[in-house]
């Protein structure tokens, strides 16, 4: 994390990382068997500072970050590496009934077109939630930002579906757009003479969810991007309204890469939020259907863990999800290393 | 009360050598300041004598005591910060208690008193109820103060805690520890980049550079007798003017040689050794002076600015040099002379009506001339004789 | 086809702002003299955008209203709605379908993991802020890496833990799952990163005990961030479905998310209860808006994320 | 709603933790004697269940607590996980369709074992006593019965030109009445049903063509269902037809709701769904001023017989005799006639004990609501054949939701009848090869 931060003054590191750098792994085991560990932390550590007030310092840490540790530990990463184990078995009845199977889930999945689909499916997906979502939560936090009063009302109105849970927000969109019964359907069809049918017509049955998804998620990104503006400083919008540069070149050439750290976080988020949390949407709207045109990847989970009892697929198929978001999340944060401004 | 006493303290980050073994003592009472540029490794000293950092290697004593593994809190010091560390959320006189109240087993009634005694020394009785963003940065500085009195620590760190305030506030707060100090008598490390301050503050003044000490002596030896070219230029402004010469052997007094003057070094027994040899000739621009066109350059020369020494006016020179720029300060009128390549400055009596492009003989005193190691920088000789009869007079 | 015609009314009011760049004066919202708010021609087109796109957010929340004053899920005018209808529907689903204990419940599950989420990731923080220990990277990384595992992803080994701990239909269960938070303790040290290092060294020096200093300055300067994560805890621990769902099975202790699916179960045998469903989910909607609204401001000015 | 955080957590840092357990053990634990009863009957059927728990009560003084846990899918998940961690009801409710995993589980024991000695189990209604008899023994309670029936609107009809008394009975007749509907502008669309397996089962078990093979799954684990037959292909092109016409309209993936919607709003002239909405059909056609009529199920041509619907009684294997007798006396109760009728009358589910039969007979109930009666009649009408009898199937959701999204894509004509069709087989082979792979044994 950059220069050494002064405000870490209670504990000790027991020079350990010093330690390592200093000898690389191989020296510091050549060490260790010669010298013993005792040896080598007596000698590792600052001089000055009494061994034992260290020791004692790194153990509050630990202690303080116990509770999280425990907690992580035990009902995260413990059922993670369970739902791994669980991957290699055909299972009935919620589990109770289990064959091992080895590799049999993941050849299914390698070799089912349908779910290669999915995949693909998914990543257009997320791609069109996590772009809608940023452009149009920077776009509405901009202007809330721009406009001098009234903000406090827009604000309640553009955070408020933050607070719906998600599978309200399906069954009402369910209702506002249902091909047949649907309360806007009509209006939609006679302002844009589309015929709204998305439960046969699979691009339309996409961009519905999508954009239900969108809708759910623009309160949770206008909360930080809005009080991201609003950290920086004000001298820069004056300074830029000075010379005269017009509103969307301000937002995108000054306000942009200040908040891009941000924008970085919120882009993590809605990652996760696209790939993860978007499955009441399509349980309560779409079934994954029509044709398999929103079959997105949590959605088969969810289908096949609750729907069809396969637990051992599911948890395959959770690990392949794993995987995917997680080189998601490294190409971000590797991609965005150069453009994030940090310290604005 | 007690002393302070750093025995080859070293302190290393990852490959940076911030303190590179220094000995270091601080008498009982001293004022003692440490001077130097950004990054020199005095703020780092500091925080070692404080126990914010632990030494990689070295150790700080105080009193008689070695703290080097103690706590900070352990160590019976109080220190003031740069942004004076209130907590916002607290009163004043929260702040100046709270350490107190949750750490050690004062009676309350014992804190109350020393508060009452710290806000009357400080003059902010009136402030003891208010919240720091409800105070000047003065105010909320003299609040850190009253914290630091209130501990009644044997020592006081202080990293520069004047350097947030404006120039005219830094001037009287200055006076105010002077007198705080004066009053209080404690132990004092004060730290600063500001070398104006290390003189007028300090009893003595400790010229640190890349974590090593150049210099520890009182303001005014420093300022007469630099130990080396590093110390010569840091301390007084405008430094030192330092120009490369070669030193000869001259008929009564050594001879030093520079492209565009030749001048005498009166009794500088050193020089024999460096014959022919070259070095650095520092002096201060108030120790040179312009004489009148008409005038002989030996003779005394009336705008020179006296220097409070009565004694006898031996001037060498003379030096050829014309005036690039002039900087009219006020009080006096700085003027960048150049002769040959070199340029330096003479500081002359102001509404002289000098002007860029004059061409001026100039006379340095021939009791304020430095010679300096050109490769290593130490000094190799001072012109003035008083040195041994100041020393042996007792400390002020 | 534009995807959302919210995003088009935008771009209309940007493309013509940007053509009268020119002459932009920012006045006084109200000009003084004449008495009426002077809007120029930014500012109008700005309030016209966030009006456009404000409306079209509350639209579903509207409608979904709407229908639960009606009898039927589809109306086709406003007539067939009337107040004893919806009077009637929301009395039915908070005592008939029993939405109001569910909603006890929910409350009571969210307020323990409030707490306790906040306590934990104030003690993480404050370690991974002002400690220093061996392996204090890899630590964070553990903690930042639960994000990635959302409880779909480990539901069935999950209940079998839960289960043999005995927790079922416990509050337990409800809430020492969630108590780890990555979100909660990045955004604690992000804050804690902003606080002065002078503040904690002056503590130091004082001999001030990390816990007094955590207690007594710490979360005081923090109230803030507090009160604005403690809302994001809220709504997500009060959106929780899937796993109350399988872990509660004793309806006296489920949670509001799977009282809607009851009801929605209800609505599945044939009966018409999507006004129920309606008047269920706002009901449910209440308290999660209410809090977001009662804590907006702390939400907005601390959540900087650096 | 006191959140502020800050000085809670403040003030009580140290015992947070702590506070959690004692709130744990406050919870009240499930009142231990008494019968819990999980069941999916939601609205107004909850109400009629609890009613009869309290009956019950007031008769026997054994308490009854009815749970009622979402539809009979959440049920079953419910009843799945509540056999791992060991927290099973006294009695669960499970849809027929689900039989054949509640078997496989060999977690239930079979309802005869614990019924009074005297209990008259040859009183069950035959088709029904047929259904949950499994080798031999009387396996689940049989208690909320249906099938499904034509609910159409006479004054649509009337508009139409149609005759109001007498309903289509073939497809064919369906097609015509339909298109005399839409073209009549009476209603928007001809008829809707929940895109629902159960009404697949019905056009097969009317046309005597059993779903699946080894006798519809009740001689061995099935193997492959009967897409590719006769019966299969003018169903399927019939629906196809019906659709692309725009005399059918999909209310949606098992839209139980939205297909009753559909019919009250009057914008389609005719409904498929089962009986047990018969009681809410009378009142919502009073309310939205139409005249209700109800008939038999429209049939591909020949009328074997109905396929039973609905769910049973299970009984868990684990628990103490004692408590075994007392559910026996429970489930007497259940399926006393009385209580049969009540029942009935309050949801439209048919009676499924002889005794009730006659009892309504007398009372002439089939005259004064001869909706209610429909169902039943056509329950009379049925044989007793394999096709007729609900297939017993292990990976029965699989199954349904292959042949669900499979007439999706026949119907929105993006595959054509023969892959339709074939994909359908393909894919519940392979569903029906991993459930007996999975199974072991």
């Amino acid at each position: 994390m950059g220069t050494r931060d002064t405000r870490e003054i209670y504990g000790g590191s027991l020079g350990v990382g010093r330690f390592l750098r200093e000898r690389g792994l191989r020296g510091t085991i050549a060490y260790l068997r010669e010298h013993g560990v005792r040896g080598a932390v007596e000698n590792a550590r600052e001089d000055g500072r009494s061994l034992l007030g260290e020791l004692r310092g790194i153990s509050v840490a630990y202690l303080l970050l116990a509770p999280t540790l425990l907690v992580s530990a035990v009902f995260l990463y413990y059922p993670a590496l369970e739902a791994l184990e669980l991957s290699f078995h055909q299972t009935l009845f919620f589990g109770g009934e289990r064959t091992w199977v080895g590799l049999g889930n993941y050849e299914t999945l390698l070799s089912s077109s349908a779910y290669h689909e999915s995949v693909a499916i998914t990543i257009a997906f997320a791609a069109t939630v996590v772009v809608g979502v940023m452009t149009i939560s920077l776009i509405v936090s901009f202007l809330l930002y721009e406009v001098d009063w009234g903000q406090s009302g827009y604000l309640i109105a553009a955070i408020w579906p933050y607070a719906l849970p998600p599978a309200v927000a399906g069954i009402v969109f369910l209702f506002l757009i249902h091909p047949s019964i649907g309360t806007l359907t009509a209006v939609i069809e006679g302002a844009t003479g589309l015929e709204v049918d998305w439960f046969s017509n699979g691009r339309q049955a996409f961009f519905v969810v999508a954009i239900a998804a969108i809708w759910k998620q623009l309160g949770y990104n206008v909360i930080f991007t809005v009080a991201a503006l609003n950290n920086v400083p004000a001298t820069l919008k004056e300074a830029a309204e000075l010379d005269g540069i017009g509103r969307w070149s301000r937002l995108v050439r000054i306000y942009v890469p200040l908040i891009s750290p941000t924008l970085l976080f919120l882009v993590v988020m809605n990652t996760i939020y696209a790939f993860f949390g978007t499955f009441a949407f399509i349980d309560l709207m779409t079934q994954g259907g029509p044709g398999g045109a929103t079959n997105i990847m949590i959605f088969d989970l969810y289908r096949n863990a609750f729907e069809f009892n396969n637990h051992g697929l599911a948890s395959a198929q959770s690990v392949v999800l794993f995987a995917v978001v997680s080189v998601l999340m490294y190409v971000q944060l590797r991609f965005s290393d150069e453009r994030v401004h940090y310290g604005a | 009360m007690a002393s302070i006493e750093l025995t080859d303290l070293t302190k290393r980050f990852d490959d940076v050598t911030a303190v590179d073994g220094i000995d270091l003592e601080a008498r009982d009472g001293e004022f003692l300041v440490v001077v130097g540029p950004s990054g020199c490794g005095k703020s780092t000293t500091l925080r070692c004598i404080a126990g914010l950092e632990s030494p990689t290697a070295g150790t700080v004593r105080i009193g008689d005591e070695d703290v080097t593994a103690q706590e900070p809190h352990e160590r019976d010091i109080a220190m003031v910060f740069q942004n004076y560390a209130l907590y916002p959320h607290m009163t004043a006189e929260r702040n100046m208690t709270f350490g107190m109240r949750s750490a050690t087993d004062f009676s309350s009634a014992e804190i109350d008193r020393r508060v009452a005694q710290a806000a009357a020394t400080l003059g902010i009785d009136d402030l003891l109820d208010r919240k720091p963003s409800a105070l000047s940065g003065g105010e909320q500085q003299r609040v850190a103060l009253g914290r630091a009195i209130v501990r009644d620590p044997a020592v006081f760190l202080m990293d520069e805690p004047l350097s947030n305030l404006d120039a005219k506030l830094r001037v009287q707060m200055r006076t105010e520890l002077s007198r705080l100090h004066e009053e209080l008598g404690t132990t004092t490390v004060y730290v600063t980049h500001d070398q104006t301050e290390a003189m007028t503050l300090g009893d003595r003044v400790v010229v640190m550079n890349d974590g090593r000490i150049q210099q520890v002596d009182t303001p005014q030896e420093l300022y007469d007798y630099p130990s080396n070219r590093f110390v010569a230029e840091f301390i007084g402004d405008p430094a030192m003017n330092m120009l490369e010469v070669t030193l000869e052997a001259g008929s009564s007094d050594p001879i030093v040689r520079h492209e565009a003057f030749t001048i005498e070094v009166p009794n500088a027994p050193e020089t024999e050794a460096l014959d022919g040899g070259r070095a650095v000739l520092g002096f201060r621009p108030e120790d040179a002076s312009i004489a009148d066109r008409g005038t002989s350059p030996t003779g005394s020369v009336p705008d020179r600015r006296r220097t409070g020494r009565g004694d006898s006016e031996r001037t060498t020179g003379p030096i050829e040099a014309t005036v690039q720029v002039t900087e009219p300060l006020g009080d006096t009128l700085l003027c960048y002379c150049r002769a040959g390549d070199d340029e330096f400055k003479v500081q002359t009596a102001p509404r002289t009506g000098r002007a860029a492009g004059d061409a001026v003989t100039l006379t340095l005193d021939a009791d304020r001339l430095h010679l300096f190691d050109l490769e290593t920088g130490e000094a190799i000789y001072h012109s003035d004789t008083d040195r041994e009869r100041r020393a042996a007079t007792p400390e002020p | 086809m534009s995807r959302h015609s919210n995003t088009n009314a935008n771009a209309n009011a940007s493309t013509s702002a940007n053509a009268s760049t020119g002459g932009e004066s920012r006045r006084f919202p109200i000009d003084l003299e004449r008495g009426l708010p002077a809007l120029d021609g930014a500012t109008l087109r700005a309030h016209a955008g966030l009006l456009l796109a404000v409306s079209l957010m509350a639209l579903p929340l509207v409608i979904a209203a709407l229908i639960s004053f009606g009898t039927r899920a589809t109306f086709t005018s406003v007539s067939e709605l009337s107040l004893e209808t919806a009077a009637q529907n929301y009395h039915d689903v908070l005592f008939r379908y029993d939405m109001g204990q569910y909603m006890l419940n929910s409350l009571l599950m969210s307020v323990i993991v409030v707490i306790g989420k906040l306590a934990v990731s104030l003690l993480a923080a404050l370690a991974i802020v002002y400690y220093r220990f061996p392996f204090k990277n890899a630590v964070f990384g553990v903690v930042l890496l639960t994000l990635m595992l959302p409880v779909p992803v480990r539901i069935v080994p999950l209940f079998q833990l839960a289960a043999d701990l005995g927790w079922a239909n416990s509050f337990a269960a409800l809430t020492i799952p969630y108590l780890a938070s990555a979100t909660t303790v990045f955004l604690l040290r992000q804050h804690f990163l902003s606080i002065p290092a002078s503040l904690v060294e002056s503590a130091k020096l004082d001999g001030v005990g990390p816990l007094r200093f955590l207690a007594f300055v710490l979360i005081p300067m923090s109230k803030g961030m507090i009160a604005g994560v403690s809302v994001i805890m809220f709504i997500y621990s009060w959106n929780q479905y899937l796993w109350p769902l399988l872990i509660v099975d004793d309806q006296s202790m489920q949670v509001a998310q799977v009282g809607i699916r009851l009801l929605q179960g209800v609505v599945e045998s044939g009966d018409i209860a999507w006004p129920l469903m309606m008047a269920g989910s706002i009901v449910t909607l209440v308290p999660p808006l209410a809090v977001l609204i009662i804590f907006r401001k702390p939400l907005l000015e601390t959540f900087g994320v650096e | 709603m006191a959140l502020t955080a800050g000085a809670a957590t403040a003030g009580c840092l140290d015992g947070v933790l702590g506070k959690e357990e004692t709130d744990a053990e406050l919870e009240s634990e499930p009142d231990e004697d008494a019968i819990t009863v999980w069941h999916a009957m939601g609205g107004d059927n909850g109400e009629t269940m609890a009613q009869l728990g309290d009956q019950f009560h007031e008769e026997t003084g054994i308490d009854v607590e009815m749970v009622y846990q979402g539809s009979y899918e959440d049920t079953l998940n419910q009843s799945f996980a509540a056999i791992e961690a060991g927290t099973m009801p006294e009695v669960v409710q499970i849809d027929s369709l689900h039989a054949k995993q509640i078997l496989d589980t060999d977690a239930f024991q079979s309802v005869e074992g614990i019924l009074p000695d005297d209990y008259p189990v040859a009183d069950f209604l035959d088709p029904v006593t047929d259904f949950f008899t499994v080798d031999g023994e009387l396996h689940s309670l049989p208690f909320n019965n249906s099938n499904a029936i034509l609910y159409y609107n006479k004054d649509v009809f009337a508009e139409a030109g149609l005759d109001p008394e007498s309903p289509p009975e073939t497809l064919a007749e369906v097609t015509e009445y339909s298109r005399e509907i839409v073209d009549s502008g009476a209603a928007e669309y001809g008829i809707t049903w929940p895109n629902h397996v159960w009404f697949i089962e019905h056009w097969y078990s009317l046309a005597g063509q059993t779903l699946v093979d080894n006798e519809n799954g009740w001689a061995d684990d099935p193997t492959t269902v009967h897409t590719e037959t006769a019966v299969g292909e003018r169903l399927w092109s019939w629906w196809r037809d019906m659709a692309q016409d725009d005399l059918y309209t999909n209310p949606g993936m098992e839209a139980w709701g939205e297909a009753t919607d559909l019919f009250y709003g009057q914008n389609v002239g005719m409904l498929l769904t089962s009986t047990a909405s018969v009681a809410g059909a009378i009142a919502q056609s009073e309310e939205q001023g139409f005249e209700l009529g109800t008939g038999f199920y429209p049939a591909i041509d020949g009328r074997e017989g109905v396929v039973i619907g609905g769910a049973s009684l299970w009984v868990p294997e684990d628990m103490s005799d004692q408590r075994a007798e007392e559910v026996g006396q429970f489930l007497e109760f259940m399926s006393q006639p009385e209580n049969q009728i009540t029942w009935h009358k309050e949801t439209g589910y048919y009676p499924v004990r002889g005794e009730a039969v006659d009892q309504l007979e007398e009372d002439g109930w089939f005259e004064e609501s001869p909706h209610h009666g429909t169902a039943f009649d056509q329950l009379l009408a049925s044989e007793q054949t394999t096709a007729t009898k609900r297939m017993l199937v292990g990976p029965a959701r699989q199954v349904a939701v292959q042949l669900q999204e499979g007439s999706v894509e026949i119907f929105e004509e993006r595959t054509d009848l023969e892959d339709g069709l074939a994909t359908m087989k393909g894919g519940i082979e392979a569903e029906m090869e991993r459930y007996v792979e999975a199974r072991g044994s």
